[in-house]
C-alpha cells in the first residue's frame, strides 16, 4: 500500500505533536541570528493543520492543508511551506493514493515551487536545501520503511553540511559570516519533522 | 499584556472599539478595514506588516490614507489569507495597490496573495517602500527595506485615490515618495516580543546602534552611547548623502520614535536637524515628530527625510484623518 | 540627548521649531506662549510644571486650550519668574487662570507669582489637578497631586474660555472637572533624569508598583508583574470606589503611556477597560489612548475617568487644536 | 564692623563654591527619597547669585539676590530660598550695615516667612528647621568670629537631632518611617553652605 490521506493525516498530527516538543529549540535557533519566532510559528501552524479533515482526494487534501496554512501564518517558513502544500495538491489532484516512490518526485516539485516563491537558490542554506536533499534520497523509492530511514539520514546530512556555510537568505543572511557554525532555523525544523513523522515506524 | 497568544487580538480589538472607523474584518479578524467600507470608484490602498509597530502599520486606515490593512502577529508577516481579505475589503472597483515593506514574507505573502485572487477581477499593482538606507548599498536599493518613511508614500498615494486618480496615478506617486524618501535609525535599548524568551537583540547599557532595523536588524556600527548632535549630524550626513535632497531643496522631515524614547528627546534631535538642514539652504515642510512607527518598546528614533516636489508638497497637505495622523 | 544642562532649553526649541504656533517666551524662555500672543478679552488660562511630562505641560498650549505655560527643569517646578511671565503672557485682559498639579513647589511658585504681579491689575484666580487618587485618601483630596487627567481641565476650561466665558465660569468648569476626574498609574520601569546618577527608583524586572507618581512616587503596592486584565481591573474598580461615576453614567477615559509602554500595550488595556466600564453600564465618551502625560521612559501606563454632565461632555467635543490634540 | 554687602558677597561666593563641591553629594542624599536634584538645583542657583552685583543698600542687595532666584529655579526650596531673601530684603531695606547681633533676627523673619509660604511647621524636619536653630543660636550675638563657630554647631547639631525622625514635608513625607534615618536634603546642604560661609575665617 502506498501514501493516501491516512498517511498525511498520521504525519500531520506527528508533526503537530513534534512542533509543541520543539518548540522553544526552534525558537532558540531561530532567535541566535533571526526573531525568534520559528517555534512558536510551527506549533501555531501545525495545531491548525492537525484540525483539518482530510478528504480522501490527495489533491483537494493538500489544498485544504494550504488553505489552512493561508490563515495561520504570515511567517516566510510559513508561507513557503503554504506553496510547497499548494504544489504538492497541483500535483496529486484527482489521486487517492501515491506509491511512495512517488513521494520524492512531489518534494521535488514543492522544492521547485518555494525556489521561486521565495526568489531563492540551492545552497542558500535554508529550509529547501533540506527539502531537496530528502526529495533525491527518496525519490523512487518504494519501500516506506527504507524511505523514512533515509529521509532523517539525509535531513540530518544536510544540517551537518550546511552548518559552517553562511546564510544567503532570510533574516540571518545579513549577518554573513556570523551565520557560520549557527544551523539555520528552517533546516533544523524540517529535520525535527522529519524525524518525528519518520522516527521509530510504528504498526501499520 | 495577557497572554501573548491574545496579544495582536486583544490589541485589534481595543484599536477598533477605540476608533469606531476602523473595523476588524477577514476570515481571522486579522484585517482592519473602514467602517464605511471601500469607497466605490476609488482606487483602493491596502498595505500590511507585522504587529508590533503602531501605529505603523494598522492605525493608517483612513481618510487619505489606507483602505484596508492586513496584520500579522508581533514581527511576522500578515498571513496570506490576510492579505486577501485586505484586498478585497479596499475594492472599490478601480483597482488596488499594495503598498508594504520589502520584506521577504510580506512580498511572498502579497504576491501569492494577489494569484490566489487571479479571477476576481481586482486590478493590481505593487509598490515596496525601501527607505532603510543602512539595510542595503545605494547601488542595491531594491533590496532595502521600508520603514518609518513608508508612512509619506500612504499619505501621497491616499491624497491622490482620494482625488479620484487611476491606479497607474496612485501608484506613480507611491512610488515616487519612496523613490524621494531616505530613512535610518539608531537604536540603545531592545524590546521583549511577547512570549519570546529574550529581548530581540541585545545591547550594552552604555552603546548605540548605528542603522539598526525595526527589528533589532543589525545596523551599521555599534559604540557608546554619543550625545544627541553627534548621532543627529551622522544621520543627517548619510541622509543627504544618499538622497535627492539638493541645497536649497524642499523636504519634510519625520523624527520618529521607536518607542520607548520620548517627545523630549525627539524634540532635541528635532531642534538640530532643523539646524543641520537649515544650514544646507533645506526648507523644512510638513515636519513630523513623534511616534509613528514603533518596535514595541525599542529605545531609539529614526529620521526619515523625503525630499519633495511640487505634487509630493501638496498631496502632503492634503487632508487626512486617521487615528494618528490628521491634515 | 546632548549635555545634561541643555536639556530643557534645546527641548523647547525643538518644539518651537516644529511648532510655529508656540513660541518661547520669558526671561528665561522658561515659558511656552501661543504664538498669536494672548487672546484680547479671553479669560487666559496658564499652567505650568517640570520638564519631561510631554505632551503636559507645555504641549497643551493652542486654541481652545491653555494660552502660556511655565515649564521647569526636569521634574522640577517652573521659577517664580517663569510662572509671573506666563501669567503676564496669557492676559487678554480678562484675568488668568492659573491650573496646575498640585505640587508643593509649584503652588509656593503660583503664589509667589501671584503676590509679586499684585499692582499689574491682573485678576487671578487658581484650580489645582488633584486626581491621582494613590497620591491621598478620600477624606484628603484636596492633599492629591494632579497628574494625566488635568488635561481635561485644560479641555474644558479651554473651551469655556475660547467661548467668551468670564473667569469665575471658567475657574468654575475647570474645578468641576477637578472634581469628576480621577486617575491612577502602574509602572514596572523607571526613567533617568539627564544627569542624575542613577534612575529616579528602582524597581524589579519582574514588578509592577501600583499607585505610582509620576516621579516615581511611592504607589499602594509592589508585586510581580501581572497580565493587563489583572491590572486594568483592579485601577477600574479602585476609580470607580472613588468617583462621581454612576452606573448608567456617561464619562470619558484616558489611558496614557508613563513613556515607554507602546500603544498596542494601551489598547490591551483599553480594550479591557472599556468593557469593564460597559458591564456596569457607563457609556464611554471621547476616549483618549496615547502619549498624554509621561515621566520620561517609565514604563507604565495610567487610567483617567472623567464623570461627565452635559456641560462638560460639550466642552470637551468643542474643538481644540494644540500639537498632540486636536478635536 | 558688622554685616556688609561685602560680606553678604563674600558669603555668596563661599557658598557658591561650595554648592559645586557638594553637588553629588546633596544629590545622592535627596535621591535616597527625593528626585535626587537638591544638589544640581543648588549648583546652578549659587552660580547665578554669585554673578549678580550687590549693591550697597542691603535691602536692594537682598532683592537683586531674590530676583536673581525667582529665574533660576522652581524647587521647593529654591522658592523657600528665594522667600528667605525677600524676607531679608524687606527687614533690611535703606540699611547698608547690620551688627552681627542683628543677623540671627533676619534668620528668624525668613524662618517666618519659609513657614508660612510653605505651609509647614517647626519639626517637620526640613531646611527650616536648621535655619531656626542657627537664628536663635547667633541671635544678638555680636562677636561675628563666635557667630561662625555657634551657627557651625547649631546646623550640625540639628542634623544630628533630627536624623531618626520621619520627614514631614516635601517629597520624603510619602515615605513615613522609612525617611529615619536618613538626613533631610535640605537640611543637609544648608549645614554644608553654613559649614563653608562660616568655615575656618580667613583674614579680614
Ligand atoms: N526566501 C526564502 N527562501 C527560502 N527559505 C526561506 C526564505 N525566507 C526564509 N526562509 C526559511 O525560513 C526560515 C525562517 O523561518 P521563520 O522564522 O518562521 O520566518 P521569519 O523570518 O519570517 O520569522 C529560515 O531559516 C529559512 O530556512
Ligand atoms: N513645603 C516645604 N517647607 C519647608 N521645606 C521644604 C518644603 N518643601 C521642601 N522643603 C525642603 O526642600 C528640600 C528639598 O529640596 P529640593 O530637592 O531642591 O526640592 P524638590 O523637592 O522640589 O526637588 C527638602 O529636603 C526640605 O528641606
Ligand atoms: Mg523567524
Ligand atoms: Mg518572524
Ligand atoms: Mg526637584
Ligand atoms: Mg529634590
Amino acid at each position: 500500500m502506498g501514501f493516501t490521506h491516512t498517511e498525511l493525516n498520521a504525519a500531520v498530527h506527528r508533526a503537530a505533536v513534534a512542533a509543541a516538543q520543539f518548540e522553544s529549540e526552534l525558537n532558540a535557533a531561530d532567535g541566535k541570528l533571526g526573531d525568534g519566532d520559528t517555534g512558536i510559528m510551527l506549533r501555531r501552524l501545525f495545531e491548525r493543520l492537525d484540525a483539518v479533515s482530510l478528504p480522501h482526494d490527495l489533491g483537494d487534501a493538500f489544498k485544504s492543508l494550504a488553505t489552512a496554512a493561508a490563515g495561520a501564518t504570515g511567517s516566510s517558513l510559513g508561507t513557503l511551506l503554504m506553496t510547497a502544500l499548494l504544489a504538492a495538491s497541483h500535483r496529486l489532484k484527482g489521486r487517492s493514493e501515491v506509491p511512495w516512490g512517488g513521494l520524492g518526485a512531489v518534494m521535488l516539485a514543492a522544492r521547485d515551487a518555494m525556489l521561486s516563491r521565495g526568489g531563492g537558490a540551492l545552497g542558500d542554506k535554508t529550509v529547501i536545501d533540506s527539502i531537496d536533499a530528502v526529495g533525491r534520497a527518496i525519490d523512487g523509492l518504494d519501500d516506506g520503511a527504507e524511505a523514512k530511514v533515509r529521509s532523517q539520514k539525509a535531513a540530518n546530512q544536510m544540517l551537518v553540511e550546511f552548518r559552517d556555510r553562511p546564510c544567503r537568505l532570510g533574516r540571518a543572511r545579513m549577518f554573513g559570516d556570523r551565520s557560520k557554525g549557527i544551523d539555520d532555523p528552517g533546516m533544523l525544523a524540517f529535520t525535527r519533522l522529519v524525524e518525528a513523522v519518520c522516527g521509530e515506524v510504528t504498526s501499520r | 499584556m495577557n497572554a501573548a497568544d491574545d496579544y495582536v487580538d486583544e490589541m485589534l480589538d481595543g484599536l477598533c472599539s477605540m476608533h469606531p472607523a476602523l473595523v476588524r474584518t477577514g476570515s481571522n479578524g486579522r484585517v482592519i478595514a473602514r467602517a464605511v467600507g471601500a469607497v466605490k470608484g476609488k482606487v483602493g490602498i491596502v498595505s500590511g506588516g507585522g504587529s508590533g509597530h503602531l501605529p505603523l502599520f494598522t492605525g493608517y486606515v483612513g481618510e487619505g490614507l489606507l483602505d484596508a490593512c492586513a496584520i500579522g502577529d508581533i514581527f511576522a508577516g500578515p498571513s496570506v489569507e490576510a492579505c486577501m481579505d485586505a484586498i478585497r475589503a479596499a475594492d472599490g472597483g478601480r483597482g488596488v495597490l499594495r503598498l508594504f515593506g520589502n520584506y521577504g514574507g510580506d512580498r511572498m505573502n502579497f504576491n501569492l496573495a494577489g494569484e490566489l485572487l487571479e479571477g476576481e477581477g481586482i486590478e493590481l499593482t505593487t509598490v515596496l517602500g525601501r527607505d532603510d538606507i543602512a539595510s542595503g548599498a545605494e547601488n542595491e536599493r531594491e533590496k532595502r527595506r521600508g520603514v518609518a518613511g513608508i508612512i509619506y508614500a500612504y499619505k501621497v498615494a491616499g491624497a491622490k485615490a482620494a482625488q479620484g486618480a487611476d491606479l497607474q496615478e496612485v501608484t506613480r506617486v507611491a512610488e515616487a515618495a519612496v523613490d524621494r524618501c531616505r530613512t535610518i535609525g539608531c537604536a540603545w535599548g531592545a524590546c521583549q516580543i511577547p512570549g519570546a524568551a529574550g529581548p530581540t537583540f541585545t545591547i550594552g547599557d552604555d552603546e548605540v546602534e548605528m542603522g539598526i532595523g525595526i527589528h533589532g536588524e543589525p545596523g551599521i556600527w555599534r559604540d557608546r552611547l554619543k550625545p544627541a548632535d553627534a548621532l543627529t549630524g551622522e544621520m543627517v550626513a548619510r541622509l543627504l548623502e544618499d538622497s535627492f535632497v539638493k541645497n536649497g531643496g524642499r523636504a519634510s522631515v519625520l523624527v520618529n520614535s521607536l518607542g520607548a524614547t520620548s517627545l523630549e528627546e525627539l524634540f532635541i534631535a528635532y531642534r538640530s536637524i532643523a539646524s543641520l538642514l537649515k544650514e544646507r539652504g533645506i526648507e523644512i515642510v510638513s515636519p513630523l515628530v513623534g511616534h509613528y512607527a514603533t518596535s514595541m518598546e525599542m529605545a531609539g528614533f529614526s529620521v526619515s527625510i523625503l525630499a519633495v516636489d511640487e505634487e509630493l508638497e501638496s498631496l502632503l497637505a492634503a487632508p487626512a484623518d486617521c487615528p494618528f495622523w490628521k491634515v
